[in-house]
């Protein structure tokens, strides 16, 4: 055109066509935002619970020992509460970390690298947790027996 | 440069300019070219109602409202057309009801009614609820409806893009056409705000749309961008403008903003008092009061101030009294202009009055078109595949007043009609040959405008402009002050050939559109001007103090106005001896004032009182 | 010209001195440089001046090339939302004297949304979004010849997310939306609550449906930063609200 | 890249920093987690590895950054309580700015009943 001007580097169009990249419909965000509700109550009293009788009951964190977990998993009530908090912490925490790393991270690739990485770190901590829980024996036989609950009576 | 061929193209996507779209797109291939996003239109800023003799809350029916219409207006209506507003504004009321619009309900579930100004029972009897309305957002609300629909349909719109030419196969401005010859509107040039870059949209016809020109006055209810295009694209190819002598003041802005308080303020019981707290309507329209019609209630206004019964410290305007209404009903039917008051004004309408003044509104004239909304560039012939609609047209259903809630129903049923014919026309017609270059004319205008090194400031001359039409044609107008200022418009057009910008990019260069707009306002101030200079009668809204009576022996007759060369002939189509053979020499061109026979079917003018 | 015309041109409400105020604008020009400076401007403002009048003042008196849009100044178009003093406003509706003009009042583009010049952003993602939900009321069957009737009740349920003028405030304001651009916003969802609660209605799950994307409503954190900046008072975050326990409804 | 001068931090009101707060919150427990259950899977290597672990805990400086533990998880579960109120009550929205103080009168009388109890322990008590 002839009415070019002073105006300098040549601009791409500002207004570009706009695309969604892709749509994905279906019930999972749902089920995810109503999961992270309910569990967050549940935790609400298995955490506060579980701090109480840590902390507060007692000699507080210098109590904590051993013995005193052992004390604890003797009892299935414990266990359940412990396991419980464990996956519902778990499946919880990392979902909404989930959601900040698509907050956050906007390259495909990047946002899959920290997924896997999340992904990698909720499975080595909820398997884990649960096989300590599960196979813990309060009384290890070749163990000191100072270090031991009371209730081990060799 | 960008060519595109489309059978429609619709210029502007105000309520007028989307719903010929809504029509036109099914049959043909439409574009809509707006220089604002379409919901940004100012179609959206009106607030009261739509006017339609529903009769869901009390009796009505149209022949009423066309009566009230053409009472209104000051009996220069076009009464065929009101006729057709009255009777299908039924029609679009239901059409938009269909669309989704969420109007407001009575208790039954129907459209509620409210009143409006001028709008009254069996022939003046008392005031009547025919307006429609949604809150007081109603023209938001019919935006919005017309838009979601355009998405509906799938609608192409090119955004942020300004029509600055109008191509036709003949020069009007020059050429003698011959009675009946056929004369082609063939396309638009448009220029891109974004890019900087020049579109030629050719078209088989062509709807204008593009609003009104409020931004002539200071004090206007306007928007900043309705510096009336359309009507100076036309003006300037030859095409006639109608009656745009008369421009409706508003009576309630909000005091030295011009900022709109809705009639309906009015119609859901506020009173306007002056300084001393009289109801003062009661003497200038006993039977309607403050529903009076804006031409009455707006001059009553100004009367009481120039008396000395304003009110506040320099007692310059009056108050809108609200005070005596539940809050809950303000809340529920005036939501919008009590934060109005608040948020500028910092007065809470609950408790106290607020300050208004009357604000420039609306143009009663504009493009000249017949009930088809084809354009006439005479009093009888049209050119082919050019439409309008809306504010910038003048189908004469407003006469020299246009009622409140008129003008949301005029977009709509002209609009349709519009959309319609063009479409019509479009199937059958062809595309018509292009000049050689269909841009240069704005190419030049605009790099003269961009490339001029320093000049004086556009703003400096807009000011100028704006506060003489204020000073000299508002309410009051003489023919002194008239001259005055036409004197001052000339000078400012002198002074707009030296301005410059100061932006001198491609890149969304509003500085350049604001240069270009400035243009169109000077060209229609000029008309308004002439064309009010020329009447010497006082009617609608159109008030000379040195003739304060009305005179139908020797104007009952719309004025059209063109802008010839100065060697053009001085004589226009329906010159009348005396009265319309106005001449006015400008550098260059001149403008020349005819006229157009008023239609009258069945309503004898009549003294109008209230 | 008669005496009493003088009085035509009416001053605001009572006599309110001026005072300058700076403007602290974040200037951006693709055509000149690839970097958005700040530049400060001082203006002489009186007590009924809105941001825009000032900004106006700015481009009509001393750099015209500053550009904004704008268009009814009075807040009911949306065409002027930027951040003013941090926050997403309308320019128009912005009394300078609201925003302490004793210190330099910041004036920046909407977040999240591409800058073309200045205080104006690329507005075409905005309608995409809105335009993806499908704003417009669907219906099937036969049209009554009258209107349809609603009660006053039903109309209510939608009444406030009607009066959205998409200005985009809400949706730039989101701090979900400045991270990932594909989240639909609450302008979508609040035009999308508009027909999905109107009784006339038949679409609304359809409506549910498209906002059940992994970037739709789900994506909301209630930071009610759309709720403080819309400047139509709309209850934006309720409305996304409402809309949330609608799909919950419908999936149970 | 071209280095503009950044813009300013957007002004959010209570629901913005409400929900930084939580997010924050929220990923520093999670990342507290991940250690927490890695020691105590120390039990099941011997009591002594559990006990030297546990240890490190009951040092002031650990007791210190329990007690901000303490305060995260506190937060963040009322301020969850708040959001579910939010999501679920009608007029959640509506009050959400109330119930942010409530949350943290909450907040300050559970630490209040918390932390003196906890900074004894950590300071004086003990073996
Ligand atoms: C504050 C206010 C309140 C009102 N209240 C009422 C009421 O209650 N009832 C009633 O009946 N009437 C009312 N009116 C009048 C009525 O709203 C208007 O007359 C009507 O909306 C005009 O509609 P339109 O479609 O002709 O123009 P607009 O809605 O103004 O649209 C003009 C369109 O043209 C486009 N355009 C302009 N120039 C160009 C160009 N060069 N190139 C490309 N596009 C261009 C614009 O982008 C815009 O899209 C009110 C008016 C105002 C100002
Ligand atoms: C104590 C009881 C808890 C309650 C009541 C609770 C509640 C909630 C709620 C309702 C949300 C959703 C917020 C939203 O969608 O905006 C949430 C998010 C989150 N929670 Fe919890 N939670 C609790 C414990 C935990 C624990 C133990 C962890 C760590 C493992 C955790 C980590 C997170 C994270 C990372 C998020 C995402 C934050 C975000 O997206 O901004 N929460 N919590
Ligand atoms: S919801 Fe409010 S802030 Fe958002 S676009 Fe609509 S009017 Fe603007
Ligand atoms: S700001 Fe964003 S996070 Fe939700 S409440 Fe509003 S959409
Ligand atoms: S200019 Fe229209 S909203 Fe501000």
């Amino acid at each position: 055109m002839a009415h070019g001007t002073a105006a300098v580097a040549k601009v791409d169009s500002p207004r570009s066509p706009y695309v969604r990249r892709k749509t994905t419909r279906g019930n999972y965000e749902l089920y995810s935002w109503v999961f992270m509700r309910a569990s967050g109550v549940v935790l609400l009293v298995l955490i506060f619970g579980h701090l109480f009788v840590n902390l507060m009951v007692g000699d507080g964190v210098h109590a904590i020992d051993f013995g005193f977990v052992a004390g604890k998993w003797s009892n299935p009530m414990w266990q359940v509460w412990d396991l419980l908090m464990l996956w519902l912490a778990m499946i919880h925490g990392t979902n909404g970390v989930r959601t900040i790393i698509n907050d956050y991270a906007t390259r495909d690739l990047t946002r899959g690298i920290l997924k896997g990485l999340l992904l990698l770190a909720f499975t080595v901590v909820v398997v884990l947790g649960t096989l300590v829980i599960f196979t813990f024996d309060p009384c290890p036989p070749d163990a000191p027996a100072e270090l031991l609950a009371s209730f081990c009576t060799a | 440069m960008q060519t595109h061929q489309y059978d429609v193209v619709i210029v502007g996507a105000g309520g007028a300019g989307m719903r010929a779209a809504l029509e036109s797109s099914k049959e043909a291939r439409t574009a809509v070219i707006s220089k604002l996003y379409p919901t940004r239109s100012h179609t959206g800023a009106a607030q009261g109602g739509m006017a339609a003799a529903l009769a869901n809350v009390e009796d009505d029916n149209w022949e009423w409202h066309t009566f009230d219409t053409v009472k209104g207006g000051d009996y220069l209506v076009d009464q065929d057309a009101a006729e057709i507003l009255a009777k299908e504004a039924i029609e679009s009321v239901l059409d938009l009801e269909r669309m989704g619009l969420p109007f407001n309900r009575t208790p039954e579930g129907k459209i509620d009614q409210r009143r409006f100004g001028g709008h009254t029972r069996d022939h003046g009897q008392s005031a009547v609820r025919r307006a429609c309305y949604a809150a007081d957002r109603t023209g938001h609300m019919i935006l919005q409806t017309l838009y979601q629909n355009c998405v509906k349909q799938d609608v192409e719109f090119f955004n942020e893009f300004y029509v600055l030419d109008l191509i036709t196969d003949h020069d009007l401005t020059t050429e003698e056409i011959a009675d009946g010859e056929e004369v082609n509107a063939t396309g638009v040039v448009a220029y891109d705000l974004a890019t900087g870059e020049i579109h030629v949209f050719q078209a088989k016809a062509i709807i204008f749309a593009t609003g009104g020109a409020g931004k002539i006055f200071k004090t206007t209810s306007n928007a900043h961008t309705l510096t009336g295009d359309g009507m100076a694209l036309a003006y300037r190819r030859g095409l006639p403008l109608e009656d745009m002598e008369f421009f409706q003041f508003h009576p309630t802005g909000l005091a030295g903003l011009g900022i709109l308080l809705s009639e309906a303020a009015r119609g859901e019981g506020g009173i306007l008092r002056n300084s001393e707290g009289e109801r003062f309507m009661e003497r200038y329209a006993p039977t309607i009061k403050d529903l009076a019609p804006r031409d009455i209630v707006a001059r009553s206004m100004a009367n009481e101030v120039r008396e000395g019964r304003g009110a506040g410290p320099n007692k310059d305007y009056v108050l809108l009294d609200l005070t005596h209404l539940e809050p809950a009903h303000i809340d529920a039917k005036l939501p919008d202009i009590t934060e109005f008051a608040r948020t500028y004004l910092g007065i809470e309408p609950y408790t106290e009055p607020v300050p208004v003044y009357p604000t420039a509104h609306y143009a009663m004239g504009g493009v000249p078109t017949n009930i088809k909304g084809e354009v006439l560039r005479d009093g009888v012939n049209v050119v082919k595949g050019l439409y309008a609609a809306g504010e910038v047209a003048c189908v004469s259903v407003h006469g020299s007043n246009r009622l409140g809630t008129n003008s949301l129903l005029d977009i709509n049923v002209f609009g349709k009609r519009s959309g319609r014919a063009a479409a019509e026309y479009a199937k059958t017609a062809s595309f018509h040959e292009l000049p050689e270059d269909p841009t240069v004319r704005v190419v030049e205008q605009l790099d003269e405008m961009r490339n001029r090194p320093d000049g004086e400031r556009i703003a400096d001359i807009r000011k100028a402009l704006q506060d003489t039409m204020d000073l000299n044609a508002q309410v009051f107008r003489t023919g002194d002050s008239l001259n005055a200022a036409l004197a001052d418009i000339r000078e400012l057009q002198k002074r707009y050939r030296n301005a410059s910008v100061q932006d001198k990019g491609k890149l969304f260069n509003t500085d350049l559109l604001e240069a270009i707009e400035l243009g169109f306002l000077l060209d229609i101030a000029e008309v308004t001007v002439v064309a009010a200079i020329n009447r010497k009668e006082s009617r609608g809204g159109h008030y000379r103090e040195d003739f304060p009576n009305r005179d139908d022996a020797n104007y009952m007759l719309h004025t059209m106005a063109y802008r010839r060369p100065t060697a053009a002939s001085d004589q226009a189509e329906g010159h009348v001896e005396g009265y319309f053979d106005h001449v006015e020499e400008f550098d260059g061109y001149k403008v020349v004032l005819g006229s157009k026979p008023v239609v009258q079917t069945r309503y004898e003018p009549m003294e109008r009182k209230y | 010209m008669t005496a009493t015309l003088e009085a035509a041109a009416p001053s605001p409400a009572g006599e309110i001195p001026s005072f300058t105020v700076t403007l602290r604008i974040r200037r951006f020009n693709p055509e000149v440089s690839e970097e958005a400076t700040w530049e400060d401007f001082t203006v002489e403002a009186h007590g009924t001046d809105r941001i825009l009048d000032a900004l106006h003042k700015i481009k009509w008196d001393e750099d015209g090339s500053l550009t904004f849009r704008r268009s009814c100044a009075h807040g009911v178009c949306g065409s002027d939302a930027m951040r003013i003093n941090g926050r997403n406003r309308l320019a128009c509706k912005t009394l300078l004297k609201d925003v302490n003009p004793d210190k330099p009042i910041t004036v920046e583009p909407i977040k999240g949304l591409p800058v073309v010049k200045d205080l104006v952003v690329d507005m075409e993602p905005f309608f995409a979004s809105y335009r993806e939900i499908m704003p417009f009321l669907i219906t099937s069957g036969n049209e009554p010849s009258k209107e349809r009737y609603q009660s006053p009740e039903d109309r209510a349920k939608f009444d406030d997310t009607t009066k959205c003028i998409l200005c985009a405030a809400c949706t730039s304001s989101c701090p979900v939306f400045w991270t990932d651009g594909q989240y639909f916003g609450p302008a979508a969802i609040v035009n999308a609550h508009r027909f999905i609660f109107d009784s006339r209605d038949e679409g609304g799950s359809q409506r549910l449906e498209i906002l059940n994307d992994k970037e739709g409503v789900w994506r909301c954190r209630t930071t009610f930063n759309c709720t403080e900046a819309c400047p139509r008072g709309i209850e934006v975050t309720k409305a996304i609200q409402e809309v949330k326990r609608a799909m919950i409804t419908r999936a149970f | 890249m071209p280095t503009a001068p950044a813009g300013t931090l957007y002004r959010g009101r209570e629901g913005m920093w409400s929900w930084v707060a939580h997010r924050v919150t929220g990923v520093l427990i999670f990342f507290f987690l991940l250690v927490h259950v890695l020691d105590t899977a120390l039990v099941r290597v011997s009591p002594e590895a559990y006990n030297a672990a546990i240890g490190t805990y009951q040092t002031p400086i650990m007791g210190l950054g329990e007690a901000g533990l303490v305060a995260a998880i506190v937060f963040h579960a009322f301020n969850g309580i708040r959001i579910l109120l939010v999501d679920f009550w009608a007029k959640g929205p509506k009050y959400q700015k109330v119930m942010l103080w409530v949350v943290v009168g909450l907040f300050v009388v559970t630490m209040a009943g918390f932390l003196p109890r906890h900074l004894i322990n950590v300071f004086t008590g003990g073996h």
